[in-house]
């Protein structure tokens, strides 16, 4: 059975959620593997834990270990101080397919930003289960790249492009003949 | 001797006081000598030397040098401005709002012009000239402004134009009615007509000619502030619609020297005033004569 | 004679007066602005050489681009030179400015190489950030520029 | 739009673009407005032209190479990035850091909030339209990047620290040269409250402009000394001290709304002021027992080389918490190096904060939210 308190509660409101529970690093800080489409039942129910009130989502990041992205949710309460990590995995079908995640933004409005950083920058696009209420439809508009641009910059395969709206993205080596100057 | 009928008396004075004396040469050479090199050297070098001065003395307020590449200690620094100015290229779209910012600004010189009372001779029409000029002039500055607004397309600039308009109408009234009074005491309403018929001893002003009159000269200042904007009677620029925001009661300190300049801006003003009602513009004249007696 | 007179003489007041009254504007970014902030504060006194903040363009003289240029702000940078009136002058500051600096082509794939890949660049002050001595330099070397003088600053 | 009787004498709304470069925004963002009047109904903001790759050049690089990176993360106070990562790294690889390191680490931290809130009473200043004051704020801390020079070489872009200490000793008569600055600024605290801080000019502009609700900053994840300006009391050097901040004393100021209410313009400006006078204090006490010893680790050598592994730092930077996420897989380039910074957040509350505020306050709000918009956009 699971030492942590949490992980139970966890394991009644929401069964089969929690897949796996580890240490994050080398830190004291849990961090639970949490299967991919529950996570928004997850999240609500975190937040409304009555011990811990997951309330504030501090950080999203998403890496990418050989083709599959490990999305890494940090959780912090402004109520109770606990701190915990929520990671799920996506498998990418295809080197230039987009990975569709089941959005947090309802749960925690601070994800909105981060959420729409990692669709520019790796393509993984956050989108709730009934397909109404995408990051596009909040009111923020937080938008990195210009428009027009191709692929999704943080991926491992990514090749910078040769050009964008006719400015090279080169610098020409000249070989300038650097004049003597005498020493007076 | 002059009679003092002559409409450009008071011209003819002022040269003779600083020495010159009339001989075949016409009057209005002397006139237009004596504006070109009032503007050249003393209009533009002063200017000048104020802006200079003005980047100094801020600069040093600010613990900094200020301009001191152009010239010894960056005289020249204006000019060199001014000379740059010049060779910049003009504005590429030029389209009929610019045109008509262009023509009232036209007509204000114009007006100003006009308004300056040095008789008949230095002036660009025929200048048996009223007084009703500059308030004529006003109107149409407020009449352009208002028209201006209602170009922009919005509501708050709709309002921004007739808000001025309002407020030029609010200031030309009452001056108006003023100077009526003025002019029925001295028999006609040009300036040389008010000038002449004020004495160089402030008993014979026309301010103190009677109590009417002397209400009319608080209501001519009065309405000239209203016209002005000038800051106790700025109710149509009011500060806390420019400023914005909340109004905050309990610290007051007031060291602001923004009012201070404000202040300042009075003086040309009331200056101007005491002119029109006293016997300012005739005092040369007084004094050659008073010189040439004794 | 009338031209060679307004070449010699005349012509040398007017790069004269172009070169000592350079209102700038500048583009501000990053490290390279606060530095061009330092450089207009009390110690280093850019207003020294004439040169007084701007906000509008079309009053702006010299445009100086502080730091990297990305590729969504270009149009806008070469939109804010177009906005310029005629004699104008561009002076580029930081390594990002040059060339890309620590975000040159190879390391990034969203920062222009250079601003001269999308403007006019009349004088390059390298540095990363570059030191207020280096930025008043390269202003120093743009009035040399201005008034014809070979340049002894660099 | 829907309208009913009352909307009769509302006017149209305009829409009003803001450039990428305009004088009166703090960094380079584009605002789009609609006004009704003056009155800013709506408001959408885009960022993005300070994107430099940040990320990805961290990923191409070697991990030395990266901390010259990190603190390109936000310019103005360049040491913070170069912290988070640097503990980042030190958590993964299990390294102490020597007490002499830590004390010249907290040293460099605390000196760079305050010049990063000097920097912030300069734009705001600006966007004021209080010209003097920022010449004095700059002579002012153009004596703290003396100190920088002294210790590193460098103004801005300081490359100092490195995994499990720091490049180079101090040199003599550096602590000496805080503790002096640090009187001079006390001193000169005095100069800008006359001049500044309680001007009426200023007041007028700031007090009750731009409040900032509890529940947006809850909403947005707002920290730093704008949460903490409308009361959220949360500082992560209290929470979980790093870097020996638990053995200090010092107090987090909250803001009190002595010039209007608790957390607008004015508010946010004086919990700055109050900022700068605990990081004196903790400079104080830093400089009395900086100890001796060794300012790097001796398990780093030349060649180190970051064992496989993860771990995710944070630490409060000038502008709020910014958190890093370091992922190392053993090899020479870190597999990735994530930020998080504080200024995504307040970028985030812009929109629901202007609504409803006249657009003459709108630099002015802007500039106290002390936008870092080239940490928000890497």
């Amino acid at each position: 059975m699971d030492k942590n308190p949490l992980i139970s509660r966890l394991n009644k409101t929401v069964p089969g959620a929690v897949l796996e529970v580890r240490r994050f690093g080398r830190s004291p800080i849990s961090s639970i593997w949490v299967e991919t489409q529950s996570i928004q039942r997850l999240g609500e129910a975190l937040k409304s834990d009555p011990e811990c009130k997951f309330d504030w989502l501090e950080n999203l990041s998403v890496v990418e270990f050989e083709g599959v992205f490990v999305i890494t949710y940090f959780l912090r309460s402004t109520v109770t101080q606990h701190t915990v990590v929520l990671r799920l995995s996506a498998v990418l079908a295809s080197p230039t397919s987009e990975v569709v995640i089941p959005s947090v933004w309802k749960i925690w409005p601070m994800a909105v930003p981060m959420e729409k950083d990692a669709q520019e920058m790796f393509g993984v696009v956050f989108k709730a289960p009934q397909g109404s209420t995408t990051v596009e439809d909040s009111d923020a508009k937080i938008k990195i790249l210009p428009e027009g641009w191709d692929g999704f910059p943080l991926r491992k395969n990514y090749v910078f492009p040769k050009e964008f709206i006719n400015i090279p993205h080169s610098r020409p080596v000249v070989n300038r003949a650097i004049p003597k100057k005498t020493i007076q | 001797m002059n009679t003092g009928n002559d409409q450009i008396s008071w011209i003819v004075s002022w040269c003779r006081a600083i020495g010159l004396t009339p001989s075949n040469t016409p009057p209005w050479l002397y006139a237009l000598l004596a504006l070109l090199c009032t503007f050249c050297f003393v209009v533009v070098p002063s200017g000048a030397f104020i802006s200079y001065l003005d980047r100094k003395l801020s600069a040093d307020l600010q613990a900094r040098v200020g301009p001191n590449r152009a010239g010894p200690g960056g005289l020249f620094q204006p000019f060199a401005d001014i000379l740059k100015l010049l060779q910049k290229d003009t504005q590429k779209q030029w389209g009929w709002r610019e045109n008509f910012w262009l023509s009232v600004h036209t007509m204000a010189l114009y007006s100003t012009l006009a308004v300056l009372p040095l008789g008949s001779v230095a002036l660009l029409v025929d200048t048996e000239m009223s007084a009703f000029l500059p308030f004529w002039s006003a109107l149409v500055l407020g009449l352009g402004t208002m028209l201006l607004g209602l170009s922009q397309e919005s509501v708050p600039g709709w309002f921004g134009g007739i808000r001025v308009a309002a407020q030029t109408l609010a200031g030309s009234f009452p001056a108006l009615v003023a100077l009526l009074c003025v002019g029925i005491r001295a028999g006609g309403f040009r300036w040389s007509v008010l000038a002449n018929s004020q004495g160089f001893s402030p008993w014979s002003w026309a301010v103190f000619a009677n109590p009417f009159l002397l209400v009319a000269f608080f209501i001519f200042v009065m309405s000239g502030l209203v016209l002005l904007a000038i800051a106790p009677l700025d109710g149509g620029l009011s500060m806390s619609d420019i400023h914005g925001g909340g109004i905050f009661p309990s610290f007051r300190t007031e060291a602001e020297l923004i009012s201070f300049w404000e202040i300042l801006r009075i003086f040309p003003l009331v200056g101007n005033h005491c002119g029109s009602f006293s016997g300012c513009l005739a005092a040369p004249q007084r004094l050659y004569s008073w010189t040439s007696e004794t | 004679m009338a031209g060679a007179f307004y070449l010699s003489t005349i012509g040398q007041i007017m790069k004269w007066a172009r070169s000592r009254s350079l209102w700038y504007i500048s583009t501000g970014t990053a490290c390279c602005a606060d530095e061009v902030l330092d450089t207009m504060g009390c110690r280093y006194d850019l207003e020294r050489f004439g040169c007084l903040p701007q906000v509008d363009p079309r009053q702006a003289d010299l445009l100086i681009v502080c730091g990297m240029v990305s590729y969504k702000a270009a149009p806008h940078l070469k939109n804010l030179y177009e906005n310029m009136l005629a004699p104008k002058y561009v002076l580029a500051v930081g390594a990002c400015a040059n060339c890309g600096g620590p975000f040159s082509p190879e390391f990034s794939y969203s920062v222009v190489a250079g601003a001269d890949q999308i403007i006019p660049v009349d004088v390059f002050v390298p540095g990363c950030p570059p030191r207020p001595e280096a930025i008043m330099n390269g202003l120093i070397a743009l009035q040399e520029k201005i008034c014809g003088q070979e340049s002894s600053h660099f | 739009m829907k309208r009913n009787s009352n909307d009769f004498f509302k006017t149209d709304l305009t829409t009003w673009e803001i450039g990428p470069y305009h004088g009166s925004l703090p960094a380079p963002m584009r605002l789009k407005l609609s006004l009704d009047g003056e009155i800013i109904a709506s408001c959408q903001i885009e960022t993005g032209f300070l994107h430099r790759g940040l990320e990805k050049a961290c990923e191409l690089h070697s991990w030395k190479s990266v901390i010259a990176y990190a603190d390109h993360l936000d310019p103005e106070a360049a040491v913070f990035g170069e912290l988070v990562l640097c503990l980042g790294v030190e958590e993964i690889g299990e390294i102490v850091v020597p007490a002499r390191a830590q004390c010249i680490r907290v040293i460099l931290a605390e000196l760079t909030r305050i010049s990063s809130h000097l920097a912030y009473i300069v734009r705001i200043a600006r966007a004021v339209g209080s010209e003097t004051i920022i010449h004095y704020v700059l002579r002012d801390r153009e004596r703290i990047l003396d100190l920088f020079e002294l210790l590193t070489g460098a103004r801005f872009s300081l490359n100092f620290l490195r995994f499990g200490g720091v490049c180079a000793d101090v040199t003599d008569g550096f602590i000496e040269r805080v503790l002096e600055v640090c009187e001079m600024i006390r001193i000169r605290m005095k100069e800008y409250n006359d001049l500044f801080t309680f001007n009426h000019g200023f007041l007028k502009r700031s007090a009750f402009v731009g409040t900032l609700p509890t529940s947006l900053i809850r909403a947005c994840g707002m920290t730093g000394p704008n949460a903490r300006a409308s009361g959220v009391n949360f500082d992560v050097r209290k929470e979980t001290p790093y870097m020996g901040y638990d053995e200090l004393e010092f107090q987090i100021p909250l803001g009190q709304g002595e010039g209007g209410n608790i957390g607008d313009v004015h508010d946010r400006f004086l919990l700055r002021l109050r900022e700068i006078s605990q990081s004196m204090e903790i400079l104080k006490q830093v400089a009395d027992r900086v100890p001796a010893g060794d300012f790097i680790s001796s398990k780093v050598e030349k060649d180190y080389v970051v064992p496989p592994g993860e771990a995710y730092a944070r630490i409060e930077s000038s502008r709020g918490l910014l958190g890093c996420h370091v992922v190392s897989d053993g090899k020479e380039k870190p597999s990735r190096v994530q930020f998080r910074p504080p200024s995504l957040a307040h970028l985030m509350a812009v929109p629901e904060l202007v609504e409803g505020i006249r657009i003459e306050d709108l630099p002015v709000v802007l500039a106290s939210l002390d936008l870092g918009v080239a940490e928000a956009d890497r």
